[in-house]
């Protein structure tokens, strides 16, 4: 299916992101971001995760093969995790998972990890665009 | 009287909800009252807390949001206490829950009425830094979220009313008073900060940059006025130089502010100053103060950390005035160094430290409640239970009794409700109602049959979304037999019609598309489960905060987004299945580790309970440290105190006292531990079940090697002072006495405040002093940490002629001895050395914990010391006496250096929080944990490390060998196992790799 | 989409009205300069394009260069419009593609001493009219069926007036009256000024009429319970001793009257030997007054701080009571005490003065001097002899107010027509809509409006009637087609503040069942007000948009819009 | 050369309009200076097209209704002053209020048509021409009038200033025309303020002392509109040169 998505050439290309958030601080950084009304592009899909712990490396290269063209994985700062130490597990796990990708010749780029509290719904919006602008420079993923 | 089962909860901030959460959690039905429109209190409008930096939001929403929603608490906002009659075990409160002109129940919190209010007024959450409008709600993270019409403000101009989609305005909505009849009262109101009163000499109210601590604190917040960033009040500038005054109405004698120290403010301070530079690295803090007072767990560390790390600049001087340079609108501060000099600084901004005052309407809360107040206008306590008003029946918890911080608060609003528990234990689940529902619809294997109801949440979602067009595509998708959608998906009747619509078209799984699942799931969770539908065959796709808000200037591609987002849900839905709580059985037995006044009240308080508890003490004898104490700084006679406390302890049937025991395993869970342990001379071999733990091992004190201690008989510890001048009479021919504080303690072996040595050493100089007048007190200081109401003592001790001294910590005293005379060498802060000769040399010794004996505990019970090697809770500012092992409790010195009035409320403290899980017959464990799928584990143990809770051991397996295994009753479902199982071997229920995986792939 | 795709094209008629115009400025060169502004195509002038010739060439204009929009520039609207409008429609441009520029009335006829400023004047206004009709859109007008029945609430003299009077027309009438008999407050009255015919003759033969006539209804016991709806076809539901009628109503007539007021504490009132005046209608009529000494007091609970008006009727109703009682008994005395007496016209002036022969008599007293009702005589105080006279009395009659119904706010409510400040219903306009509401197809008759006499309730009822029948005489009901309306496109603009509704006086404006703004194109004439109001500029006003009175504004600073 | 202002007059169809006929009718001279939009009623001006007029060079303004209690539209007279009263205070703070009348006129008053146009006319050409032509500063200032007589506060505030303060709010209470005032006239400054501040920003004139210094109002009131057009979704902090926050307009 993703394959036959195409673009009309008045069009401007936008990626497709999808961000993997924590339930306790970023997705509720999120949710304030929409209190608040601050605006952010929308090609973001966000799935809920109790901890960004949950996040399998699987999670982000399958999102990958799908033809997602970029991931976001975010989490609570360091020490505010809701589960005490899940998010110091993902940090561990994703500064490997940059290396990888490289490896598959995928642009580390393509994957953000951040930190987002439950107050800063400014700081999600600015790193969602952010993370846009990034992948939109990379341009549309590779299909495998 | 017949007992009520009832409480009241007066004030809603952190400890009115704690105690409102602990007490509801025991079954008991509580009445929370606030007086504003939201609960949260001041920790919702803090940025960051205290020592670890946390973001306040994201710890307390959770637990706001609870409160909110628990079911045996009965939420009441705009309240005003009436009147009170009755006594304890049955009190009747008149309240008057003032009319928002809103209705609370059906307002969903949107904010259109906010957003078309054409009034705008001062937002008093953001402490007047932003305008707010006459609707209004507190902040944008409410709880509960319900909007509030100020009438004062209010021109009645109506628009509010037709903007309403929900029709919640009701203009003519009248106040209601109430009876309210409850066994017993906990006040929580909190404190109001001191305003700087008009022509105060730092210039606050005539200069635009100054503000006070709790403005900046606003100004700080990533959800303040300035979203985050530091900018000055006069121009939006960032400040370079940020200058913070402390002790601003604190410890002030002048009759402006008040004479007490207000506790916290040394460490907002240096919080505040930390953030200000993490914000915005150009800003340079600096930071005014006479003493640095940080006294609690790991409050030095972070001391150092500001300075070293964040480049936070300390002056000790009081100011002596700021004035504006009206160009700029700079600031020029003039001080005086320690060492007499007067200097100049421009700062671009300055935050005063302000102190903390008794809530405004403490002497009216007194009055209505018939509680005495102290000398200051705060509550007045008990001085061995803190908790304890002059009231019987009444408790007071929080800053309302005496300035104190989050974990404290915290912990004595668990105390108060510990006390609470002793008070109306019998009356456990008398006034309250269990939901009956009807039994589960079977639907496992079968087809998902799935509804999708899609809200416009009036025009929240549908002025941006095309809800139709959604609506209309979430039929199209495969599996959804019914969509629908509805102007607001949470209101009372549209859960009749999900209900409906699960009948009509025979439903197994149902998605609702609206806000975020954070606030709502539960609703709708419970109403599938109404329907006969498992809890977990529901789905929600965020389609407001997380699209129709953010992308209002694209509608289409916010519609895109929806259906994106509706058909990831479904998606999802196709592969959820119900699953189950795992229900323990819970032994209603307590073991208590450790028989000082920590483990003694909190077996005492269990007993008292008719819980069975078994008390364990490694010495031979109850009493621990206590026994070398005669007085508190207060007063209070300990002796006698302990005496009293180690009777009713042997004389209860309920306590089963073991002496000189030594515990050799801890095994089981929560609800059900087994312990097994050696007492007595003759090592007599016991073992028990309970279903908690309280972990009341104490602490030591530090053996100084310095000093001359045990060299020379004239130096001594402060204890064996302390019992020299209660017990002889040693001290009348003494003519100086010197004593030195910080003795093993904030060095770098133990880099932390001993928190009860300064007012151990005021407690000894005051007593001599009273005695024997002429005798000469030198008390060598780095600072003086008399925080609370102890500054009155150290006020007392400077009056009577005790001499202060200060010295700095890479330029410690010396102490040498020439024949028979000890002499002290101290160079003082303003570079002066000064020779004092001592008859007597009194060491401050600092507090320790037993390193192996915690180490070996720690182990068997699962869980972690700090760096200190005490007992590390399972989060800093909430769960102050809870361990993230479920069960398990922490109480007293164990915990961290404290006093005794501190340790009785922390063993109270943990009774309560253990009451939570004793008082039920089972608890239910969340359904959605880690899986495993045993063909696929090859035992590594990845994930044993990995869980915070303990909740995975490596077993034998019959079959498959070496794997891990999970108990389901201590899993919290965070998934940090399954994200790092090397074999894909761990699933979370509830968030399978299949069901995400579905999402992930069902983009198009 | 077409139209808005379709090339404009407007051709612009410039009139000499003989000399009027011509007389002043070349229309010659105005026409033929009219050509250099955007998207005109065709000009021409004409001597008078009023005229057979003048609209035979608009017609022919149009056809040839395939007109879209038509500029006539010459007297005014007011009077014209109509004509050119129809002229077009017969071409088969829509008639609101018309755009009139007046150059005669407010140009030529007002400048003669200036004919070159005029002649500027006149292109300037032709430039800003020819921008404007680049922005007209097509309109069509609205018609609505209407039904062609009445419902009349309240069945005292004016109710049953109008009722029979729109019966009597052929019309389906349903007379509703909440007491158990109808006549309303003829069945308490002796005789009626300045007749003295008995009431109860009146009210017989009313009866009568009622009971025979075929075309009418009546409910007695009866209330109005809902009414939704508008003008031609309102839906009604009517309770009548528990059950509920439901009825579909073309026009309604509100002729509820007014109530009697109880003077409770004042004079001394008891009911016994100190009564109302229709206290003693009663007695009159059921012969039982034996007073010789009779003293009447007017204005009691009238004309003072908590009720400002004055009553109307009861100077008229004491001095009828006043001569009954002389002429039944002439050797009583009856005095009437009195702040103004209000006789107005021949009849009732003549009326006074046969009191005033009969021997009743009048003495004046001040409101700041009330008389004292004694035990056995009345104090009042003199202005010219400066002292209190004593009157001795056995009967005191105290001169009440009619007041307005407690139950007016509920109909009014229902009816969406207000009340003024007394409880009174409120007509739409005091002096040129008398028996008019704002709210179309809802009319007024009698003292629900005011305090009236028999007489004046009965010329009130044929009013009434007289306008109600002129909207359920036709089958159908046209509407103006240049009104308010919310817009599919402005939907999402609507924050639904409600502030239009509280503006229109129409009540044209409310919300429907899905909480969205209704605005009823029957009810609405067009004001604009609502457009002009609306918080978040939703509402758009047909015919005179904002975007068309913009672009008017832009062309009178000389530049143009999409040009 | 003589001066002849551009005048600019908004007449309602039934009674001014008429009234301008009737003057023609009877001949009745006047200055030529005038152009006249009809309108169905008074009540249909909206206030933006007065500041429209000016900033296409009108010189003055004249919006003329029936008589108190007259209006065809029962009340659109009334709705039609509480605006004209809003829009000239709004002018008031750019000085041209003296370019701006209300007046009522009937159908059958030719003669006082004629004496009004010419009066004002007369005040028109007295006060010289419209200072606004080609005065970028002048003309920046009514486009941020024109913008805040748009803002939905003001247009709430005004339609519903006859109902709250004439007949009563939803309490019941008539609010005093002393208080709605007081809030009236704030938000007039405020949003005239705010309206030049998204305006200053659109110029790229972006920082807080930038705008307090081009606007002349005080650095700290700049910074609080800045903040609620930051609420409003309007405008949204920049980055941070030298120190100072830039804003941008969304």
């Amino acid at each position: 299916m993703t394959q036959t998505e195409t673009k009309t050439e008045s069009e401007e290309w936008t990626p497709k992101i999808i961000a993997f958030l924590c339930n306790w601080c970023s997705y509720a950084g999120a949710d304030l971001a929409g209190v608040s009304r601050i605006q952010y592009p929308p090609n973001i899909r966000i799935v809920r995760v109790p901890c960004s712990g949950r996040v399998s490396p699987f999670f982000i290269i399958k999102s990958l093969m799908d033809g997602w063209d970029g991931v976001v994985i975010s989490g609570c700062h360091p020490g505010d995790c809701h589960y005490i130490s899940g998010n110091l597990v993902a940090r561990r796990r994703f500064g490997i998972i940059r290396d990888v990708l490289e490896f598959f010749g995928i642009e580390p780029g393509r994957v953000n990890f951040m930190w987002a509290s439950a107050a800063e719904g400014e700081r999600f919006a600015v790193l969602i665009r952010k993370a846009t602008k990034i992948i939109k420079e990379l341009g549309p993923i590779k299909k495998f | 009287m017949e007992k009520i089962g009832a409480v009241m909860v007066v004030g809603a901030g952190i400890g009115g909800s704690q105690a409102s959460l602990d007490l509801g959690d025991a079954g008991f039905k509580i009445y929370l009252i606030e007086s504003s429109t939201s609960i949260g209190g001041v920790m919702a409008q803090l940025d960051k807390t205290f020592p670890t930096n946390d973001c306040a939001m994201c710890i307390v929403s959770p637990k706001l949001v609870e409160t909110g929603r628990h079911q045996n608490i009965d939420l009441s906002i705009n309240c005003e206490i009436l009147d009170v009659s009755g006594e304890a075990g049955n009190f009747t409160v008149k309240v008057k829950k003032k009319s928002l002109y809103i209705d609370p129940d059906v307002c969903t919190g949107c904010g259109v009425c906010g957003q078309n209010c054409p009034v705008e007024a001062i937002d008093l959450f953001n402490e007047g830094l932003a305008k707010y409008k006459a609707t209004s709600v507190k902040y944008p993270q409410a709880v509960p979220l319900v909007y509030a019409i100020n009438k004062d403000y209010c021109i009645g101009c109506g628009i509010c009313l037709g903007v309403c989609k929900a029709k919640a305005v009701q203009y003519d909505r009248e106040d209601e008073i109430v009876d309210i009849n409850v066994g017993a009262v906990i006040l929580a109101p909190g404190f109001d900060e001191y305003v700087p009163p008009e022509g105060n000499l730092y210039g606050y109210g005539k200069y635009k940059n100054v503000v006070t601590s709790i403005e900046f604190e606003r100004i700080l917040s990533a959800s303040g006025p300035y979203a985050g960033k530091v900018l000055r009040p006069s121009d939006g500038d960032i400040p370079i130089d940020v200058a913070f005054i402390q002790c601003v109405g604190s410890r002030d004698y002048s009759g402006v502010g008040k004479p007490y120290c207000s506790s916290v403010c040394c460490m907002y301070t240096a919080k505040e100053a930390v953030i200000a530079h993490e914000h915005m690295h150009q800003i340079e803090p600096t930071i005014f103060s006479m003493d640095i007072r940080a006294y609690g767990k790991d409050f030095d560390k972070y001391i150092i950390r500001a300075q070293e790390e964040y480049h936070v600049k300390y002056i000790r001087s009081r100011i002596s005035s700021v004035t504006e340079i009206p160009e700029t609108k700079d600031l020029r501060i003039r001080y005086e160094t320690e060492d007499g000099k007067i200097l100049e600084k421009d700062f671009q901004m300055v935050v005063l430290s302000v102190g903390l005052n008794p809530p405004d309407d403490a002497k009216y809360l007194a009055d209505k409640f018939g509680i005495d107040l102290n000398e200051y206008d705060f509550a007045k306590t008990d001085i061995w239970n803190p908790v304890q008003t002059s009231k019987p029946g009444i408790y007071a918890c929080g800053a309302f009794s005496q300035p104190k911080d989050i974990p404290e608060t915290v912990t004595q609003a668990s105390a108060a409700a510990g006390c609470v528990n002793q008070l109306l234990y019998d009356k456990r689940g008398t006034l309250i109602t269990e939901k009956s529902l009807p039994p589960e619809i079977f639907v496992a294997g079968q087809p998902p049959r799935i509804g999708v109801f899609i809200c416009h949440c009036g025009i929240n979602i549908g002025g941006f979304v095309d809800v139709p067009e959604v609506t209309r595509y979430a039929g199209t998708l495969p599996n959804v037999v019914m969509s629908d959608r509805n102007l607001y998906t949470c209101s009372a009747d549209t859960q009749t019609i999900i209900k409906e619509k699960i009948k009509e078209y025979n439903l197994n799984r149902v998605i609702v598309a609206s806000c975020t699942p954070r606030t709502h799931e539960p609703l709708f969770q419970e109403t599938i489960r109404e329907a006969g539908l498992n809890r977990y065959l529901f789905q929600m796709a965020n389609i407001r905060d997380q699209c129709s808000w953010v992308h209002m200037n694209e509608p289409e591609a916010a519609t895109q987004k929806a259906k994106d987002l509706v058909r990831m849900a479904v998606n999802k839905a196709r592969n959820i299945e119900p699953l189950n709580r795992i229900k323990l059985s819970i032994t209603p037995k307590a073991l208590v580790i450790g028989g000082g006044i920590t483990g003694m009240t909190a077996a005492l308080n269990f007993a008292s309970q008719d819980f069975e508890t078994y008390l364990v003490e490694k010495e031979a004898q109850l009493g621990g440290f206590a026994r070398h104490i005669y007085h508190t700084l207060e007063g209070g006679d300990v002796q006698e105190f302990l005496k009293d406390l180690i009777n009713k302890v042997k004389s209860n049937k309920n306590i089963h006292v073991y002496t000189e025991a030594e515990i050799e395993d801890v095994a089981g869970y929560l609800g059900n531990f087994k312990t097994t342990l050696v007492h007595g001379k003759n090592k007599e071999k016991a073992e028990f079940d309970h279903g908690v733990v309280v972990v009341a091992t104490g602490a030591q004190e530090y053996k100084p090697k310095e000093y001359l201690y045990g060299q020379n008989d004239k130096v001594i510890l402060q204890s064996e002072l302390e019992k020299m001048i209660n017990t002889s009479d040693d001290i009348k021919n003494k003519k100086s006495i010197v004593m030195i504080q910080c003795v093993g303690s904030r060095n770098e072996e133990h880099p932390y405040c001993s928190k009860m040595c300064c007012a151990e050493a005021i407690k000894n100089a005051l007593r001599i002093k009273e005695k024997y007048p002429s005798c000469e007190i030198t008390i060598l200081f780095r600072d003086i940490r008399t925080y609370g109401f102890k500054e009155k003592f150290y006020r007392e001790a400077r009056k009577k002629g005790v001499l202060f001294l200060r010295y700095d910590e890479d330029n410690l005293p010396e102490v040498s001895q020439e024949d028979s005379q000890l002499k002290v060498k101290v160079t003082t802060a303003r570079k002066d050395t000064i020779y004092v000769n001592a008859d007597l040399l009194a060491l401050s010794a600092g507090i320790i914990s037993d390193r192996e004996e915690n180490e070996e505990l720690a182990m068997m019970l699962k869980v972690p010391l700090n760096d200190d090697n005490f007992y590390l809770e399972a989060h800093v500012k909430l769960r102050p006496v809870d361990f993230a092992t479920e069960g398990v409790f922490v109480a007293g010195l164990a915990h961290c250096p404290k006093t005794i009035e501190d340790c009785i409320s922390q063993a109270n403290a943990a009774v309560s929080r253990a009451c939570t899980i004793l008082s039920k017959d089972e608890v239910e464990a969340e359904g959605k944990v880690a899986m495993i799928n045993v063909a696929r584990c090859i035992g590594c143990g990845m994930c044993v490390e990995n869980c915070a809770y303990s909740a995975i051991e490596i077993v034998e397996d019959r079959r498959f060998g070496r794997v891990a295994s999970i108990n389901q009753a201590l899993c919290k479902g965070c998934g940090a196992c399954s994200g790092n199982c090397r074999c894909s071997a761990i699933d979370i229920l509830g968030f399978t790799s299949e069901q995400i995986y579905a999402m992930i792939t069902g983009r198009l | 989409m077409s139209e808005e795709e379709e090339e404009i094209r407007i051709g612009v008629f410039v009139c000499h009205c003989g000399s009027n115009i011509g007389g002043y400025i070349d229309c010659k060169s105005i026409a033929e300069w009219a050509k250099s502004l955007p998207h005109v195509v065709f000009t021409q002038d004409n001597l008078y394009t009023c005229s057979e010739t003048g609209l035979a060439q608009i017609k022919k204009g149009v056809n040839e260069n395939n007109l879209n929009r038509v500029i006539v520039a010459s007297c005014t609207p007011r009077t014209h419009e109509p004509l050119f409008r129809s002229c077009i429609q017969e071409e088969g441009v829509n008639p609101y593609l018309f755009n009139f520029v007046n150059i005669r009335d407010q140009n030529t006829w007002v400048h003669q001493k200036e004919p070159e400023k005029a002649f500027e004047k006149a292109k300037e206004l032709i430039a800003m009219g020819v921008a404007k009709a680049a922005k007209l859109e097509p309109l069509e007008k609205i018609i609505v069926d209407t039904t062609p029945t009445a419902l009349v609430i309240g069945a005292g003299v004016a109710g049953i007036t109008a009722a029979l009077s729109m019966a009597n027309q052929g019309f389906e009438t349903h007379l509703v009256e909440k007491e158990a008999e109808i006549g309303g407050k003829l069945n308490i009255l002796d005789k009626l000024y300045p007749t003295n015919q008995d009431a109860s003759e009146l009210l017989k033969s009313l009866k009568k009429r009622v009971n025979d006539n075929t075309n009418l209804t009546v409910y007695t016991s009866a209330s109005v319970k809902s009414i939704e709806g508008f003008i031609g076809n309102f839906e009604i539901e009517i309770e009548q001793n528990g059950n509920v009628k439901e009825l579909t109503i073309g026009v309604i007539i509100v002729a509820v009257g007014a109530s009697l007021f109880t003077p409770t504490g004042l004079f001394n009132y008891d009911g016994q030997k100190r009564i109302t005046q229709a206290e003693l209608e009663t007695l009159l009529k059921n012969n039982q007054v034996e007073s010789s000494n009779v003293v009447m007091i007017q204005c009691v609970g009238s004309r003072i701080e908590e009720r400002k008006y004055c009553s109307s009727v009861c100077c008229m109703v004491a001095l009828k009571n006043a001569l009954e009682i002389k002429e039944r008994n002439p050797k009583a005395n009856v005095t009437i005490l009195f702040r103004d007496l209000y006789t107005p016209g021949t009849y009732y002036e003549d009326y006074y003065r046969r009191a005033r022969e009969a021997g009743v008599i009048f003495i004046e007293y001040a409101p700041e001097k009330m008389p004292i009702v004694e035990d056995n005589q009345v104090r009042v105080h003199n202005e010219y002899l400066g002292q209190d006279i004593l009157i001795p009395y056995d009967l005191v009659v105290l001169s009440t107010p009619l007041v307005s119904n407690e139950d007016n706010k509920d109909i009014a409510q229902m009816l969406k027509v207000p009340l003024e400040e007394n409880g009174f219903f409120l007509e739409a306009h005091v002096k040129l809509r008398p028996m008019d509401f704002a709210t179309d197809g809802v009319y007024i008759c009698g003292s629900a409006k005011w305090p009236v006499d028999i007489t004046e309730s009965i010329a009130q009822g044929y009013a009434a009637a007289s306008r109600a029948s002129t909207i359920i005489s036709h089958s159908t009901l046209e509407v103006e087609g240049a009104t308010s309306s919310l817009p599919e496109y402005n939907r999402n603009l609507c924050t639904g503040c409600e502030v239009c509704i509280t503006v229109c006086p129409y009540k044209a404006i409310s919300k429907d069942e899905n909480d969205e703004i209704l605005i009823q194109q029957v009810l609405c004439k067009g004001c604009g007000v609502c457009g002009a109001t609306c918080t978040n500029h939703a509402i758009v006003i047909r015919h005179f948009t904002d975007d068309q009175i913009l672009s008017e504004i832009l062309a009178f600073g000389g530049q143009y819009d999409g040009v | 050369m003589v001066f002849e202002p551009k005048i600019l007059g908004f007449l309602c169809n039934w009674c001014s309009y008429a009234g301008a006929d009737l003057a023609g009718v009877s001949r009745v001279q006047y200055p030529p200076n005038i152009r006249v939009i009809r309108v169905m009623c008074s009540g249909r001006v909206d206030p933006m097209f007065i500041f429209k007029a000016f900033q296409v060079g009108a010189d003055g303004v004249i919006v003329m209704g029936c008589h108190p209690g007259d209006c065809h539209y029962l009340e659109g007279n009334y709705e039609a002053e509480k605006k004209y009263n809003m829009t000239e205070k709004f002018l008031k703070l750019i000085g041209f209020d003296n370019r701006v009348r209300l007046e009522w006129v009937s159908a059958s008053e030719g003669t006082r048509y004629g004496a009004v146009v010419t009066e004002f006319t007369q005040q028109i050409k007295d006060a010289g021409p419209s200072p606004a032509k080609d005065n970028e500063e002048l003309l920046f200032k009514l486009k941020a009038l024109e913008m805040a007589a748009a803002t939905d506060r003001m247009r709430a505030l005004v339609g519903r200033e006859r109902h709250i303060t004439e007949d009563e709010n939803v309490y019941g209470e008539k609010v005093s025309l002393e208080k709605f005032n007081e809030i009236f006239d704030k938000a007039i400054k405020d949003e005239y303020e705010r309206a030049q501040v998204l305006l200053s920003l659109e110029k790229g004139v972006n920082n807080v002392k930038l705008l307090a210094a081009k606007l002349d109002i005080d650095p700290s009131i700049v910074l609080e509109h800045l903040l609620i057009l930051k609420q409003r979704m309007e405008i949204d902090f920049g980055e941070i040169m030298e120190n100072t926050p830039v804003f941008v307009r969304l």
